[in-house]
């Protein structure tokens, strides 16, 4: 669904992703994963058209992503830190983003997702009033409730309760398992070791290493993915 | 008892030699011109109501001419309608209107031309190219006469840029003239109100001139001549007064000349004159001194003009004192950094300071000119910045860390109140 | 975008700079109704204002809004609408409110006090003040946006708006008086009346003072710009003058905006 | 280094409206006199309004740049203290009969007391000495060049000017026979 051909982009004298190839399909959550500074956002917002490659080409369901912006309708996008204008109320903003959006709004999802949230009685609430949690909620919400094709996740659970936590992982694995394509990024290894099938680890912009999760732990002979991960970028200091 | 006698028989000798000639549309003597011609010095010649069309007509006799009910001696736009060549003529109770015009020439309503001891009173004069004229004349009066002309001040709203209509003459214009009196007359609509060229020894008294294209009063070469208590009102250029020495101008008002290049007073080139007891107000100029030197203004008001005195360095030893300066827009500008004058006991309403010792005085002394005056007097086109932000920052920082304003040009001792002088 | 701005709206109605921009031009004018009751003395005030504050204003809350909203305005690109709508929806939002502030805060006090008023009510005057002021806003919210659009830094970009402020309200009109000074001997009219047209704050300043009493004061200087602006092509070229000075900051932001990496 | 930076950006900012100007002014036409907006324009000597198109007078700059006059009289009086402005280009006076503009240094002048004009030295211009004739013939008066134009001026104004310090001497300018 989403691939990525040598991929380049440059901030100024930085040079972030170096020859990113990538081909992400449905039916799979893959975590992209790596030290700070080494992409993961970058690349995330590259494909989202938030960031602009230098060199490269990204095709999302075969549509190049280079001045086209309707693509994005297949897209749902968790940013890492959610935040909505200040004055509108939860209700408004919800209105809004079906006024501007509408295509695959499925209003059983939000239902399902405002009850497994307890959303309902902040919904005439101005959104700066909502605690950082609450407004991780509404942005899951969201991004849920276009039943999108493709998912972008960035650290869906922080700052999440435990119940909400488990809520929204579970969501995850549903969608997954109805053919969508979940990307993350996240820094709680067991919770990718939890939900993800792939694992894409990158290094000073470039893959390092990519492959399924249990083979990740297998070549690196740990016990599980926090301690092979840690294992990988040891490697990579030495290097 | 013998004197009596004496002046009743002088009375009535006069009276048998002075004859009236009465002159009416249906008297046998039908016209001014055939009364002129059978009338001798000193005779009496009444003019009855009615339209009196009769070309130029020439007075050379000492006659007087009394109009009843306001007889109408009209010029039909071709004639001077009056020309006056004898002495001691009396001209008194006429309309006179419609004289002609002329690209070269100076056609009058009335002109008086090399004569003595003449007088026009209580005449109305309308529409004529030139109103009343004096030319080489002594011990004329001209008083209480109404004076209209055909220059209105709106011809000026569109004048710039094209082509207008500007050949007008002058109201009240008297020329190379000696112990004259004007008094009491309202001129109105001419090219300049009253005008005085070579004008000596003469006095210019309770006048109301206004709207008039150029100045209300005007007065070139001029010596020894008093101005009190007229009124020069909304003239196009207000009031200018050149090359002239011992000027006396007291109680007069000069209001509302307010106009691109207006003053309620332009003095050019004036020596040893007084200015006391005058009103100025709303003036885009209250005084422009250029060249004037020696005068002394005291006593007078300037009451929201633009600039309240403009003067130039060319202008020494003037005395500014107990005037009091209200809302103008600026009060003092000049274009040097020199100040030849004395200013002292003035009031100034935007004064800032304090009087702590109560003597009525300011216990620091007041700076009149801001430094946007002083560029706008030197590089008129700055005056676009009027209201600019930068202007405010200028003159800030100039009153904070002077350094171009003259540093001489202050009020030592500025006035706490307004100056009162009884009116 | 429509949508968008609609959504813009509720959200800057309810921002509390605006409504207090909107109290201080109403308290403002109110008071100076009540003190007196001659719309060209209130003109002539809140003229200061006009060029002033709305200008400074715009550019403070302009790059404000801009930098607040950087995060909503991410998750807004990753929704299938195209940059320039958010942009334009995002300025109008801003320009458009912070118009309506100042126009109501200085209208309504005007149709308020208009029975007691003494004298002409002036209503060419007070609505080029009007104009004037919403062209202000318009311009500088533009530059607003474009400062906020290249410098990723706050700091910056509130450095570059108070410049920005700076040089059209003062700094130009400083470079103004060295030219009429330091070219005194050349025939200046047209030049000034040319070098003044190109900044909007000095057309707002000249157009309105032109109409007020003082404009006798401009003297000849004055004349020139009167007959200027007593033509279409005066008129036209003023108004083109601020259409550009809008649109010319507006579309260089946009051109940013669109290559801008979030 | 941040501060040269920045300046480095604001410099053309500073320079574009001078540059400008410049341009503007090279752009401009040849130098010659500029209409009189007579009733508005003031006389650049004496200051008064310029009102009598008979009389009003040019000077211009090299660099275009006109100054008004109400009278040939104010024209000669101002070129006498400024000649020596090396930016001078060249003088104007109207003709009287048609009022257009001729070099002051071609015009003939009548001098003649029975013509006033407006600043009180009766001095009137005319292209040709046939055309002065025609006037001349019914108010009588001297015909002069601009040379003795410019002598009358210098003698009857500028010489007399110079004493103003002296408080009593007689006034300067000669009556008219009573």
């Amino acid at each position: 669904m989403v691939k990525v051909k040598n991929l380049y982009k440059r901030f100024g004298k930085v040079e972030v992703l170096k020859g990113i190839n990538l081909e992400l399909t449905g039916g799979k959550v893959s975590a992209i994963l790596g030290p700070n500074g080494s992409g993961k956002t970058t690349l995330i917002k590259a494909v989202l058209g938030l960031v602009i490659p230098t060199s490269g080409e990204i095709l999302v369901k075969g549509e190049n992503v280079r001045k086209s912006w309707s693509y994005r309708k297949y897209i749902g996008y968790m940013p890492q830190i959610a935040v909505f204008p200040e004055n509108l109320t939860l209700k408004e903003l919800i209105n809004m983003l079906i006024d501007i959006r509408k295509e695959g709004y499925n209003p059983n999802i939000k239902e399902e997702i405002v009850n497994g949230f307890k959303l309902e009685k902040y919904m005439d609430k101005k959104l700066k009033t909502l605690s950082g949690g609450t407004k991780q909620k509404v942005s899951a919400l969201i991004t849920f409730m276009f039943d999108p094709e493709i998912y972008f996740l960035d650290e869906p659970t922080v700052g999440l309760d435990p119940i909400s936590s488990s809520f929204l992982k579970d969501k995850i694995r549903e969608q997954v398992e109805r053919g969508r394509l979940v990307v993350l990024t996240s820094h709680i290894m067991s919770e990718v070791e939890e939900i993800a099938d792939d694992i894409v680890f990158l290094l000073e912009g470039q893959i390092y290493v990519q492959g399924k999760v249990e083979e990740i732990i297998q070549q690196a002979g740990e016990r599980n993915l926090e301690r092979a991960i840690a294992k990988l970028m040891e490697k990579s200091y030495n290097a | 008892m013998k004197r009596l006698f004496l002046l009743l028989f002088l009375l009535y000798t006069a009276g048998l030699e002075a004859k009236t000639i009465t002159v009416c549309p249906d008297c046998p003597i039908n016209s001014i011109k055939k009364a002129l011609e059978q009338a001798e010095d000193g005779d009496t010649i009444l003019i009855k109501k009615g339209l009196y069309r009769e070309g130029n007509i020439l007075v050379k006799k000492s006659v007087k001419l009394i109009g009843e009910g306001y007889p109408v001696i009209d010029g039909e736009k071709k004639h001077e309608v009056i020309t006056v060549k004898a002495n001691g003529v009396l001209v008194k109770g006429l309309v006179i209107q419609n004289s002609g015009k002329s690209d070269i020439e100076d056609i009058a309503g009335i002109k008086f031309f090399r004569t003595k001891n003449c007088r026009i009173e209580d005449c109305i004069l309308k529409n004529n190219f030139w109103g009343i004229y004096f030319a080489a004349s002594k011990n004329g009066i001209i008083k209480n006469n109404k004076v209209i002309g055909p220059a209105k001040l709106s011809y000026l709203k569109s004048a710039f840029g094209t082509q207008i209509e500007t050949n007008f003459g002058n109201g009240i214009h008297l020329w190379h003239c000696k112990d004259m009196l004007v008094e009491g007359n309202h001129v109105k609509n001419h090219r300049d109100g009253i005008y005085f060229e070579f004008v000596k020894n003469s006095t210019i008294i309770n006048n109301l001139s206004e709207e008039n294209l150029r100045y209300g009063l005007h007065f070139m070469f001029s010596h020894r001549d008093n101005y009190i208590n007229n009124t020069f009102r909304k003239n196009g250029a207000g009031v200018a007064v050149m090359y002239t020495k011992y000027v006396y101008m007291a109680n007069n008002r000069f209001e509302y000349n307010w106009g691109a290049a207006s003053y309620g007073i332009l003095l050019k080139e004036i020596y040893d004159s007084y200015m006391f007891h005058n009103v100025f107000y709303k003036n885009t100029t209250g005084i422009f001194a250029d060249n004037t030197n020696r005068t002394i203004i005291e006593e007078n008001d300037f009451i929201e003009n633009g600039w309240a005195v403009r003067i130039w360095a060319n202008s020494q030893n003037n005395l500014f004192k107990h005037n009091n300066f209200i809302a103008n827009t600026f009060n003092v500008v000049t274009n040097s950094f020199q100040n030849p004058n004395t200013y002292t006991e003035n009031y100034w309403s935007d004064y800032k300071g304090f009087d702590l010792n109560r003597d009525g005085y300011g216990d620091v002394p007041y700076r009149p000119v801001s430094l946007f005056g002083y560029f706008t007097e030197n590089y008129p086109q700055s005056i676009i910045l009027t209201r600019s932000f930068f202007i405010y920052v200028l003159d800030l920082t100039e009153r904070i860390f002077p350094m171009l304003i003259p540093s001489k040009l202050v009020d030592e001792k500025p006035l706490m109140r307004k100056y009162e002088w009884s009116k | 975008m429509l949508k968008l701005l609609k959504y813009e709206f509720y959200n800057m109605f309810r921002n509390k700079w605006i409504l207090f921009y909107f109290l201080f031009f109403l308290i403002l004018t109110s008071s100076l109704f009540y003190f007196t009751k001659e719309p060209a003395k209130v003109v002539a005030t809140l003229l200061q204002m006009v060029i002033l504050v709305v200008p400074l204003i715009s550019l403070i809350l302009g790059t404000i809004f801009m930098y607040d909203s950087r995060n909503f305005i991410e998750l807004l690109l990753s929704q299938p609408i195209n940059r320039k709508s958010i942009y334009f929806a995002k300025y109008l939002g801003a320009t458009v409110s912070l118009s309506a502030g100042f126009l109501l805060g200085v209208l309504l006090p005007y149709l308020f006090f208009l029975r007691q008023i003494e004298g002409s009510a002036e209503y060419f005057l007070y609505a080029s003040l009007i104009v004037s002021g919403v062209f202000m806003t318009f311009i500088f919210t533009a530059f607003a946006f474009l400062i906020a659009t290249f410098f990723e830094d706050r700091v910056k970009g509130f450095g570059a708006s108070i410049l920005v402020w700076l040089y059209f309200t003062l700094i130009y009109d400083g470079i103004i008086l060295f030219i009429i000074i330091y070219f005194q001997q050349y025939p200046l009219e047209k030049p000034v009346l040319v070098l003044s047209m190109l900044n909007p704050v000095d057309i707002a300043r000249i157009f309105v003072i032109l109409q007020l009493d003082i404009s006798a004061l401009l003297g000849y200087t004055g004349t020139i710009f009167k007959k200027f602006f007593d033509t279409w092509l005066g008129m036209a070229t003023s108004f083109g003058v601020m259409v550009v000075w809008t649109v010319l900051p507006l579309t260089l932001g946009l051109w940013k905006f669109k290559k801008k990496d979030f | 280094m941040i501060k040269t930076q920045i300046l480095k950006k604001i410099l053309p900012l500073l320079v574009a409206p001078v540059v400008f100007l410049i341009g503007f002014t090279a752009c401009e036409k040849a130098v010659q006199p500029v209409p009189i907006n007579y009733g508005q324009d003031e006389c650049e000597y004496c200051r008064m309004k310029i009102t009598d198109p008979r009389y009003g007078s040019e000077l211009l700059l090299k660099t275009g740049k006109a100054y008004k006059f109400d009278s040939i009289e104010c024209l000669a009086a101002y070129y006498l203290k400024n000649k020596n402005n090396p930016n001078i280009h060249s003088l104007w006076v109207p003709d009287f009969l048609t009022k257009k503009f001729i070099p002051a240094e071609t015009a003939v002048y009548l001098h003649s007391k029975d013509l006033p004009s407006p600043m009180g030295l009766n001095i009137s211009a005319f292209k040709s000495k046939e055309e002065l004739e025609k006037v001349r013939q019914k108010y009588g008066g001297e015909v002069l060049n601009w040379e003795q134009v410019l002598q009358l001026v210098k003698k009857e104004w500028l010489e007399k000017e110079g004493q103003k310090t002296d408080h009593h001497h007689h006034h300067h300018h000669k009556d008219m026979n009573m």
